[in-house]
């Protein structure tokens, strides 16, 4: 007997397209929004500009790739901008004293490992609600990053370091570079191996989850520390592009990166994720940064018009899933 | 007579211009004998409440550098009726209408001024160089929703106009938030926008600021001999750069005096509390300039 | 007599669906009208378009001979027509009383009257005969007194047309026996009732007139339910022929390999030991909130034990939670499959391969899609499981189609030594439920143990080898397949003072077991 | 006969303190936390320190009453800081045009209630998620904030509106009695009437509520444009007290004040809310802020200290559902 009464071929179509469209729909309409502003935005379309549009978001695009199996696995963390601060002002302190890349940077990426496992550890085991739990830690560790470098800039001197900022291969600096990296292997991470759709699962439903024996806590606890020790990798590389480790460094930057993915489709009710979305979400509000300081948009009016282009971008992905009642 | 008790208050207690104020004002409070409470103030609303603190500590008086000028017509009342002596720095307080403020005596400096120093600064080295103007693009790191930024980045370009810099070659260059990435950030779209000047030079409300801007330059091949970036502050983050090994595109930073400040105004109040001496209306202090050639004298002189 | 409740050529569509297909019947006040039909046949979306939860694709609705087009469920309450939904729709935070009122809160002064909310929530439940307090939050009832809280909402709307998409699945006799009641109470008073259920019994015992839907579309109206023989019903419905649905056979029994001792912990009276043989398949039976879910939780370590010990062939099982579990090769297939079994947004495939998936990993990390995909099929086709391709996400499946994925989630542990399942075929279709009852004996014929717990008395009679009898928490009684009998198993359940006598004369009793032609061959064993 | 096996005496006697636990422990740790740091800290309990105390945390009670609702109605919403400043600005505004005190309060609430209007409108009926409309309209109404006024303080001089914030009724200052009014009539508004108990059940689970008949969009339109209103009005307060419109006045408002509502165990995941709750949740973050103060801790310290305070609370509010299975 069959399953389907349906007629396959009839069936399959309309699957396809709607999958399709869905699945490309972002990508296709950031492409015809890149189009439109290279045809119209002087300056827009050309190399350095493109360049230096990605090395924006170099930061942003690194976290937002944890921060999208954070969300995906139902949690939240505000900690991200501190630990940016912290492990940059960690890092430079370290390379100060020491005159070790090596060893500054194993402490930059130690810290952040540590403060990822302190968010997992409140957050899974201790039951903290995840936004208080990474409230509180944002507040701390950017009081440690005031604490240790007394309020002011520390210095970097080193040239292997600074010179990590700097390098380019292939035209392309490598920040950017390495978050392309990390697109490729998290995107990886979420779809093709275990990791990811255990992190799916405990976001879709976690008592599920558990039963049907995944480590909920222990996966938990892993999310948080890879997004701690990528987030203090970003800080690492942020503080060699500015030569300095800097405390007062990436405030607000959390909800950026959290915009960022919902942007990109990641549901904050967990259980949704697609890197693919990400990666737009992230280049979606580095466009709109660039492109409004190529036309000049005077300061006050770009708070209304990111406003504005914010809720476009996600008006227009509900469309597609409109007539769909719920 | 009660011992003395005065708070110090300031907008952005994280930033180390801040931190020096209130180091200093510790040192006059160690000299002088008496109780110095230090409150941040990030905003209006916390600017009430830290008064209404102080009251309750039983201070008689306050520092105060306002997270806005115009709150001072609320800081006067707040005083009034807790019997609380005030005296401003840094910023100036106005009331309503953006008259000053005359019953709150006032230690500070201008940020139209200390900008043009800034621009006064690099018009200088301009001419040192032999640069011609016209060749020449001058990017303002710019962050108008905070009034001093506006101040500080006006005083700078009005200088540069003044001394004949086409204005046609000024450059906005507006930043999402004042750190140095998002300034980083801000300039790299400028310099796309204008990659047909040969020099550069760069302005910007602070030190952090400037950074960005040189190191952006910098990801350009605009290096030390063909960008000069004058910040403001002179701390730390100024001190690291003209500190390199080789000289970078940040020339000079103008240093204001946050030792004035913290001590003089402080020990200006403690008199007034205990009537030795009723404190002068207003007290400008100037910034000076500090390079890679004069910092060492710079900082004595400045007394750090 | 003219219908009250028509439908002319309903149709409803999804993307990939056709789940309802020009149907058109016609339902009389005073009568109780059911509606039959695999899972996934469309039943539930005929109700929803009722409800005024879906819009039609075609068709027309008539209510008392009016055309109706309700756009919202208010429309369609006010146009006099409750449903109780086969996905229970309570707010756990809310009270019993908030909860049946909701929507409908009586006030004073523009206030809550809160004393009048009580009263008469509390005077409705006395009545059915309910024992809740008006006060209690729904988060801390059991499910089947959330069942019975949806039940009197439903109620209280005193609406002419009464829809019930299979109430049962969650109860077990005593509440059954109210609601029974209710629905008879119901069509006395002439109201028009629709009612859904895979219970063949329960059907005969309550409707007058039965619809049979078969994927999509109306096979045909019986006007007279008595008049139909069960084996016609059964082939209308699946498409097959089905003699004995239990399909039991004899089997060797290997030594004791499941050994349970002294498990204890919160919800279960006292420390607990049982056993069951390799290729035995055990029956736990017990009333609503007999501590049977409980008990296999803690076996499962699902819950914290706070004493006793698991043995799996005499090797210790750890305790570090059900990957432990999992790992030693004990599966448990929970009871309540919205909250502990579905990834909602997840695939049919990701449902399925969820746990399976750690043995086959290439490099012990990487998914394998093409052999995920695979076992999805096999288990789609084997399971009849209706759904339009592997990657449909698992919340758009009909409720008994859930079940049935999440029970393939567990009969492909390739590991498998001990098989839990707590209600099993709850929601479930009788072509089903023989499918999962021969795959339940093939797992057994492998070496494996089966626990089945069920409310279902005859399922439990029609499958187990042997069957363990709770109550209050406790084992209070242990019977072989030889000895069990509806009798017995009921006076070990049921508190003491209750005579079995009173429970046999429950409606589900005599009737239940026409469902059972295997019986007379139970008494070789 | 009865559904349940339970022994309704048995049962109930635990469940009772269970219950009473729950409902007063949070008032209970908190009286507690006076009582020792009156006796510790010197200045705190003096009559000028608790209601300078309860002025300070005036705007944030006010406009967590609504939020409070927001939450539990399974929504968020970023754009109160947003709303705070643009409501002073314009009312300062307005105010120095108009010279009517009546018309710039009119003014200022007026745009609260559309602001809040549209957060709901496009939350409710487009659909769109609710962090990223509201981080929206919060990008938006700061921008608007800045270009009306120009990025200036609008000083005010009318002495009947400065008197507002001044006015002190029994000794307790309006600003402070305006938030107690809040507290008592969105106490009875969530617990005694119909709206509250919709709000709770469209937050505990949507779908339920609307096949109940519950206007659900109605509903969340309703709530957002509450919210808007008394925000637009804590806005007002804070301009009178201030004397001045500020456009960049409460920066990262909304993380307090939902970080209070949280602290008072709102449930973000929506359908729980106590209001008492949401009081000690604000007394908290007001009470740590004083004291703080008056101990003179070290600006970076106060980061540490704030986030530890943060951590602890929650701990505590923690350990009494410990044990009960989630
Ligand atoms: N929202 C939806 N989107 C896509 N398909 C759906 C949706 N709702 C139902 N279906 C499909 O429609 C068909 C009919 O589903 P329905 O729930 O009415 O079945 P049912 O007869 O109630 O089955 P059961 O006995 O299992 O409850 C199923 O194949 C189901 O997968
Ligand atoms: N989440 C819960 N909160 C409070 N009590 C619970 C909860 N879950 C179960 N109980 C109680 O635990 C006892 C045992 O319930 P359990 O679910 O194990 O029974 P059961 O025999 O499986 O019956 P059924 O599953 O048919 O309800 C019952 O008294 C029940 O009310
Ligand atoms: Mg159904
Ligand atoms: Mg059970």
């Amino acid at each position: 007997m069959s399953v389907s009464q349906l007629n396959p071929a009839a069936a399959a179509s309309p699957l396809i397209s709607r999958q399709w469209l869905s699945e490309y729909s972002m990508p296709l309409a950031y492409l015809v929004l890149f189009a439109v502003l290279s045809a119209t935005v002087e300056n827009f379309f050309s190399v350095t500009n493109v360049i230096g549009l990605m090395l924006s978001v170099a930061q942003i695009g690194m976290v937002a790739c944890t921060m999208m199996l954070c969300l995906a696995s139902r949690d939240f963390d505000l900690s991200v901008g501190s630990t940016i601060a912290f492990a940059g002002v960690l890092g430079a302190i370290v390379l100060e004293h020491s005159g070790s890349v090596a060893i500054a940077v194993a402490a930059g990426l130690g810290a952040g490992a540590l403060i990822g496992a302190l968010n997992g550890v409140l957050i899974a085991y201790l039951r903290v609600n995840a936004l208080i739990a990474t409230l509180a830690t944002m507040l701390m560790v950017r009081g440690l990053a005031f604490i240790v470098s007394k309020g002011q800039a520390v210095g970097i001197n080193d040239d292997s370091f600074i010179d990590f900022g700097d390098t380019r291969i292939f035209g392309l600096p490598l920040p950017v570079l390495v978050a392309g990296a990390c697109f490729v292997v998290f995107g990886i991470l979420l779809n093709q191996t275990v990791f990811g759709r255990n992190t799916l699962a405990i976001g879709g439903n976690p008592e599920a989850a558990r039963l049907a024996g995944v480590r909920v806590e222990r996966l938990r606890v892993w999310i948080f520390l890879l997004q701690g020790v990528v987030t203090a990798m970003a800080g690492l590389i942020l503080a060699s592009r500015i030569t300095s480790g800097q405390p007062n460094a990436a405030q607000g930057f959390e909800l950026d990166v959290i915009s960022a993915c919902v942007l990109g489709g990641v549901s904050l009710q967990g259980g949704k994720a697609r890197i693919f979305g990400v990666l737009i979400g992230v280049l979606i509000m580095g466009t709109v940064e660039n492109v409004m300081n190529l036309l000049d948009v005077d300061a006050f009016y770009q708070y209304l018009m990111r406003g504005l282009i914010l809720l476009v971008a996600v008006l227009l992905d509900q469309l597609k899933t409109r007539g769909e009642r719920r | 007579a009660d011992p003395v008790k005065i708070g110090f208050l300031v907008k952005q207690a994280e930033e180390p211009w801040f931190q020096d104020e209130w180091r200093y004002a510790e040192v006059a409070a160690k000299e002088k004998g008496f109780t110095l409470v230090k409150i941040g103030i990030p905003n209006g609303e916390k600017t009430m409440a830290a008064i209404d603190n102080l009251a309750a500590q039983k201070a008689q008086g306050f520092v105060i550098c306002a997270p806005d000028v115009k709150l001072g017509k609320a800081i006067e009342r707040a005083a009034k009726r807790n019997n609380l002596k005030v005296v401003s720095v840094d910023d100036r307080l106005v009331d309503g209408s953006g008259k000053p403020i005359e019953s709150i005596p006032h230690m500070g400096i201008s940020g139209y001024q200390i900008g043009k120093q800034v621009g006064e600064g690099i018009i200088a080295e301009i001419k040192a160089r032999k640069w011609n103007m016209a060749e020449v693009g001058a990017i303002r790191v710019a962050y108008d929703q905070l009034p001093t930024g506006k101040e500080r980045t006006t005083g700078a370009v009005d200088a540069l106009k003044a001394a004949g810099f086409p204005a046609a070659n000024i450059i906005d260059a507006p930043q999402a938030k004042t750190d140095t990435e998002n300034a980083f950030n801000a300039t790299n779209i400028a310099l796309t926008k204008n990659a047909k000047f040969k020099h550069w030079v760069a302005v910007g409300l602070n030190d952090e600021a400037v950074l960005g801007a040189v190191r952006a330059a910098e990801g350009r091949g605009i290096k030390a001999d063909n960008m000069i970036g004058i910040g403001i502050g002179g701390a730390k983050a100024a001190e690291n750069e003209l500190n390199k090994p080789q000289p970078t595109g940040f020339f000079g930073s103008v240093m204001i005096s946050a030792r004035e400040h913290g001590y003089q105004t402080s020990i200006n109040l403690v008199n007034w509390i205990t009537g030795k001496a009723t404190p002068p209306a207003e007290v400008l202090t100037k910034g000076m300039l500090m390079t890679r050639a004069n910092q060492a004298e710079v900082r004595k002189a400045m007394g750090q | 007599m003219a219908a009250y409740l028509e439908f002319d050529q309903v149709c409803k569509f999804f993307p990939g669906v056709k789940a309802l297909n020009g149907v058109s019947f016609a339902a009389h006040a005073g009568q109780v009208h059911g509606l039959l039909g695999e899972n996934g046949a469309g039943k539930s979306t005929l109700l929803k378009i009722l409800g005024g939860q879906y819009k039609p694709d075609g068709g027309r609705l008539l209510v008392d001979g009016q055309e109706r087009h309700f756009t919202s469920a208010k429309d369609a309450i006010r146009a006099g027509v409750a449903i109780i939904h086969q996905e229970l729709q309570y707010v756990p935070e809310l009270t019993v009383a908030e909860n049946v009122l909701l929507g409908r809160m009586p006030t004073r002064f523009g206030f809550l009257d809160k004393a009048r909310a009580h009263r008469i929530v509390a005077e409705k439940l006395a009545a059915i005969g309910v024992d809740l307090s008006p006060a209690a939050r729904l988060a801390d009832l059991s499910i089947a007194q959330r069942q019975m809280v949806e039940i009197c909402k439903a109620i209280m709307q005193d609406a002419q047309v009464i829809a019930f998409d299979e109430p049962t699945s969650s109860l077990s006799h005593r509440e059954t026996e109210i609601l029974f009641r209710l629905v008879k109470e119901l069509r006395a008073d002439g109201r028009t009732l629709i009612y859904i259920s895979h219970r063949l019994e329960e059907l005969y015992e309550l409707c007058d007139a039965c619809t049979i839907f078969r994927d999509g579309r109306k096979i045909v109206t019986h006007d007279v339910m008595a008049d139909v023989p069960r084996d016609r019903l059964i082939s209308d419905m699946v498409g097959r022929e089905l003699s004995d649905i239990y399909d039991y056979r004899e089997r060797p029994h290997t030594q004791a390999r499941l050994q349970v001792q002294g498990l204890d912990g919160k919800h279960v009276k006292g420390p607990q030991s049982f056993s069951v043989h390799g290729g035995e398949v055990l029956g736990f039976f017990g009333l609503v909130g007999a501590g049977r879910s409980e008990l296999m939780r803690l076996l499962y370590n699902a819950d914290a034990r706070t004493a006793g010990t698991v043995l799996l062939d005499g090797a210790l099982v750890a305790t570090g939670g059900p990957a432990d579990a999992i790992a030693a090769g004990i599966v448990l297939c929970p009871e309540d499959r919205k909250e502990q079994g579905i990834l909602a947004t997840a695939s049919v495939a990701e449902n399925i391969n969820i746990s399976v998936r750690r043995n086959d990993l290439r490099g012990g990390v990487f998914l394998r899609h093409k052999r995920e995909a695979a076992l999805a099929d096999e288990f789609i086709a084997r399971l009849r499981i209706k759904t339009p391709n592997h990657q449909q996400e698992i919340r758009l499946l009909s409720g008994g189609n859930q079940q049935k994925v999440i029970l393939a989630r567990w009969l492909a542990e390739p590991g498998l030594k001990v098989l839990i399942l707590d209600e099993p075929t709850r929601g479930i279709d009788v072509g089903a439920k023989n499918d999962i009852y021969r795959i339940i004996h093939e797992v057994a014929e492998r070496g494996c143990c089966v626990i089945v717990v069920s409310s279902e008395l005859p399922e439990v009679l029609g499958i187990a080898d042997r069957v363990i009898v709770m109550r209050e928490g406790a084992i209070c009684g242990e019977l072989s397949r030889a000895d069990a009998n509806e009798t017995e198993v009921l006076r070990l359940a049921l508190p003491d003072g209750a005579t079995p006598a009173a429970a046999t004369a429950t409606p589900t009793a005599p009737a239940a077991y026409i469902e059972s032609p295997a019986q007379p061959t139970r008494s070789i064993a």
